[in-house]
């Protein structure tokens, strides 16, 4: 795996990627913000720290393509294409929201671009995730389906259960898991037996890499590798990206259970700073940098007021798309 | 007509559903060879390993793959082979087939169908034998199917593979050999309509799955002692068909519900709330119910029985209401 | 006596049983950190790493190794952080834990507490919000716990964990922080004896968990309008306490039951039917059931009230019950 | 692992194994019998042909020791020591069941002699096994929960779930994979991914060994090295034991999905004449050995004849060990 020393890169596309990764965190603030503002009044998991794969991997996915994300899935879903004014409209629940302001955060998605839902539940996307390669599989598609899950995720059977069943009927399925030391407010290694996700992948027959999240190159390079080996009709595969979670688990989590000196550290491993130390390194002028960076800041707060100004869906909606068959309101009065 | 079994009846609506629509497709444990129960015997030479398709013992994948397999567009039919062991896949089922086309905003519609075989059949135990289907009624975004028939059964599962919605279809193991006449071709049912197994007057019986036939026996010797007991089947529970059921106890004042199941927390008692609340005037004798008692299936037959509803309990049920 | 929160209360509940038996342990995600809502802050201090036990993100094994460690002679305290996720471990629950004892011929009991908060809690959505107490009903095997107040989650919880059976254990987010007087010492309640809330003599109200909060409210403000309501708070679903709804139910001739969850399938309707089928008489009008529609929980604050029964419909059901 | 070509053995020892698997092969074909004559009404799982691991590894054991089985029990069961008349009762649904024949096969129990029972989901006594040995090591006891698994079990979460806390909490735990080359009617390979069981345990964190499970030298020294390892400490291990199901997946299934040389070479593997050959190969006379067989089948008719004897259980058993609290009926009628 290539590291982040100098390197001749495409600049035009590490510079979209540092654009996105900006978009993303620029989102996650204003999302922070809303959450202080009381104007989410759900539970919000940050992805900051975390953007290179959210961008590494999407860039590499064609808006046909499925993506399954989880509880921290923002950034996914902003990389896959969705629109960041209804993705925060949804978080504060308002008209306009992705979902209606039905799911919030942690049910965001936009089928509209291939972004088949974050999940409530650790691991439940994996399954579902495999499902959507078993339907790309039998209508004889080339597309993949890729899911995005943590390092706690990989504790649940689903992870075996869904690994295994991609590996048997040879799906087109990308696995990637975000591990950023922490579930919650526990370290996953202590709640880890062997050698972590890599090692499971493998002995169920996944071929897998293992790379640092944080660069970008790493990330995208290995991520279109993967994709390219899965569409040529190479069966599932699974990539292991190291990162870490530079905030608390819910924007509301002050995170006391970790010492300053390693968020520190993690800080100045930053997926965006090292971005643009290379687009310096490359050439690129600090300012064409900040500019991406301010205009995502705008864009998103932009989103943000959009959503504030916006109303609360109309409440018949309450009783919408439960489902076709039967009286919603149960008779029950 | 043709005279098939619940089985073939069952395996017939599959087949001709498969060979309508190329996006339905079955998943399961041995269905290449047939299914634990003979229900999908010979299917894989017309269909092929990918629309039959064997299953590593996974429930929580079968369900869950399904579900995305729902999502990208196919028909999934599920089949979970016990309905006790899809309780080793209900976050796959309860927490996200039923709930994602709401929480998404109706992005999607989740059509799958989860066929559960249910209930008491020959010594299987507690962990073979259990018939949940009160639970799923208690969740939105569920509809639940409990043919009792061969015709109901090709019918019902027609409409449940057709329907946009997860279906929970409960085939009972108890009547996978029970023959009747069923229909040819396209029929559907409707979800929702309850059939009238018998016309009677003097009190209404309602039942569903293997049960149903209990009823329908205590009905007959009813009727040879003088009683005219009017026995719907319900077909399916949610929805469950309201109109049906109050315009005969409107008629006959009574109301006896009978299920295998649980008798505490039981489909039954959201029937007997339900008509005891809007038909308060017109009930002659309290709403009963004669459902299975608070305890787990045993192995031994005697003692597995204690758990069946008879026959003579119904009748006897029946016999104090007619006295009221 | 001391003020305490219902959090505070748990934890008290849980420190004292486990400083009187060694083989009372606590296994869920975070403990060590206190628990997701803070219910465990502080515990590991006193009792350490092994019986405040972090775990994995296993719900199955959470659960599973439970049943076993229960088995072989400890008394598990299970943390399922959230009723919905207890979803991922219903084969461990249902097929193992309720069902050992009996399946083994009696060769093992299984004692273990299940603790699942439950219900709706600030735009959580359809996966963090259920109220799923009404299926544990119907499982033989199980004890069911829906404690309201603080006294009666320290009361009920030592009745847990000094139970032998498998008691599923649900505390209601929203009341974590609710403040009240609770008895110091060992006061053990015992199950299946409901609380009387409120006496009156018009209509009987039944409820349990937060609802009878809002079921309290509510008869409040009817006795200002001249409605004499008596409030019943069960406590504990299975068992529950027929006796005293009967006897309330017998002295006002109305009943309301009201609870969080859905009410299609939700044990108000068990409650209706057995008081609808016993005291037929002694009704001067129907029993009703105020609950959930049929329809997931939503994000919005606005969508999500629409599943709430408020205290405003509370009181119109019972004004059109008492122009019956 | 050591072959079966002639080695200097504990004659004694291998008598005992020889004498147990006899006893099994006998119990497994007069339930058979019972089950022809329409006296067993629930389906039976028969373990002819995997007698060496049931023997080998419960020889291992101490009867404080725990073991949790799955539906193809009944030789993990005789072998822990539990009474053949009163599991044939339990099959025939007698009195005097060992489970008071409210259990039945699946669901076989001897906790007398440490036997936690049988299950009748697959996988579902790898969590339990994982638990009772999490229970032991709470209590400080030095004993050992074993869980013998087959094949199609490591497809489902629970293996994943159950190893990798036996990993993280360093428990006592023994698990065995009885790997058959089936799951019902279906060949485990064509539905599991990677290179199998051994693989996975090793990707948790256990170590794990492979050995011919029809050899029952093989079987006994693995898992008493095993047993030893644990006892000191050191954490779960996991043996994977080649076998090979010789009957159908149950009493009734006349597998005519496999072909009749693939069984008479599997038969030439039977686990049952290999011991016997290494013990005549070290001198043991064949009528010492015929003598073992007549016994135990002069035993397990017994065992039958008394069970076929017996009355059915008394009806109040119905409503006893239900639960302590609560009323059993419901009061529904
Ligand atoms: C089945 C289940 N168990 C527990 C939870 C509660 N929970 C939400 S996020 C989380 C931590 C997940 O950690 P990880 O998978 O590493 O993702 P990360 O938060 O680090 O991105 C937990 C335990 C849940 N949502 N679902
Ligand atoms: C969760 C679950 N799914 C399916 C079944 C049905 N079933 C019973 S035994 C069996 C095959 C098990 O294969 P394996 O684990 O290899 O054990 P073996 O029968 O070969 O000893 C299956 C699928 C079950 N009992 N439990
Ligand atoms: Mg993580
Ligand atoms: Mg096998």
């Amino acid at each position: 795996m290539p590291g982040t020393m100098t390197r001749n890169i495409d600049v035009e596309r590490y510079l979209e990627h540092h654009r996105m990764m900006h978009r993303i965190r620029a989102f996650e603030e204003a999302a922070a913000r809303a959450n202080q503002d009381k104007l989410v009044l759900g539970a919000i998991h940050l992805s900051i720290g975390q953007e290179a794969i959210a961008s590494g991997v999407c860039r590499n996915l064609r808006p046909t393509d499925y993506l399954l994300s989880t509880h921290r899935g923002h950034g996914h879903t902003l990389a896959k294409g969705a629109d960041p004014t209804a993705m925060m409209s949804e978080l504060l629940g308002r008209e306009g929201g992705i979902c209606q302001g039905k799911g919030g955060s942690m049910h965001i998605a936009d089928f509209g671009v291939g972004m088949l839902g974050a999940n409530g539940v650790v691991a439940a996307n994996i399954n579902i995730a495999a499902g959507a390669a078993h339907a790309i599989k039998l209508k004889g598609d080339d597309g993949v389906a890729c899911s995005i899950f943590g390092d706690g995720a990989i504790n649940r059977g689903p992870f075996l259960e869904g690994l295994n069943w991609a590996g048997v009927f040879k799906l087109p399925a990308l696995f990637v898991c975000e591990s950023n030391g922490f579930a919650s407010t526990t370290r996953t290694d202590a709640m880890t037996s062997g050698e972590g996700a890599a090692a499971r992948a493998r002995s169920l027959g996944i071929p897998a890499d293992e790379i640092d999240g944080n660069d970008i190159v790493a990330v995208d390079e290995t991520v279109r590798a993967a994709v390219d080996a899965i569409r040529g009709g190479g069966g599932p595969r699974f990539i292991l990206c190291s990162t870490y979670r530079l905030h608390g688990h819910t924007a509301s989590d002050p995170a006391a259970y970790r010492r300053k000196d390693e968020v520190d550290a993690a800080w100045k491993n930053d997926p965006i700073g090292r971005c643009a130390q290379m687009l310096r390194d490359a050439g690129v002028a600090s300012d064409d940098l900040d500019a991406q960076r301010d205009a995502a800041v705008f864009e998103m707060d932009q989103a943000y007021e959009t959503a504030k100004a916006a109303p609360w869906p109309d409440l018949s909606l309450a009783y919408t798309d439960v489902q076709d068959i039967g009286d919603p309101r149960g008779r029950a009065f | 007509m043709a005279i098939m079994t619940y089985a073939e009846a069952g395996k017939t609506a599959l087949a001709e559903e498969m060979r309508r629509d190329p996006l339905v497709w079955a998943v399961g444990e041995d269905l290449g060879r047939g299914g634990v129960f003979g229900q999908y015997a010979g299917l894989i030479d017309e269909f092929g390993p990918d629309r039959i398709s064997d299953a590593p013992i996974s429930e929580a994948a079968i369900m869950g793959a399904s579900v995305g397999a729902a999502m990208a567009g196919t028909r999934p039919v599920v089949e979970m082979r016990f309905a006790d062991f899809a309780l080793c896949a209900v976050d796959e089922l309860v927490n996200q087939a039923a709930k994602a086309r709401y929480m998404l905003g109706g992005q999607t519609k989740v059509p799958m169908v989860i066929r559960e075989p249910m209930g008491m059949w020959r010594s299987s135990a507690a962990q073979h034998s259990q018939s949940l289907e009160s639970w799923y009624t208690h969740i939105p975004g569920l509809v639940v199917a409990v043919p009792s028939t061969p015709a109901d059964n090709k019918g019902l599962l027609k409409a449940a593979i057709r329907c946009d919605d997860p279906v929970v279809y409960f085939e009972h193991k108890n009547i996978w050999g029970l023959e009747g006449e069923v229909p040819d071709g396209d029929v559907v049912l409707p979800f929702g309509k309850a059939r009238m197994e018998r016309e009677g007057s003097d009190i209404t019986i309602v039942s569903w799955s293997s049960q149903l036939h209990t009823a329908s026996r205590a009905a007959e010797t009813l009727a040879a002692e003088g009683v005219s007991a009017e026995v719907i089947d319900l077909r399916t529970l949610w929805p469950w068909d309201r109109d049906a059921v109050f315009a005969s106890v409107e008629k006959t004042g009574r109301l006896l519900i009978t299920h295998e199941s649980v008798s505490v927390g039981g489909f039954g008692a959201e029937i007997a709330a339900s008509v005891s609340e809007h038909l308060f005037k017109a009930l002659k004798a309290p709403v009963r119910r004669r459902a299975a008692p608070r305890i787990p299936i045993s192995y031994a037959p005697p003692l597995e029985d204690m758990v069946r509803v008879s026959e003579a309990q119904i009748i006897e049920t029946v016999q104090e209401m007619m006295a009221v």
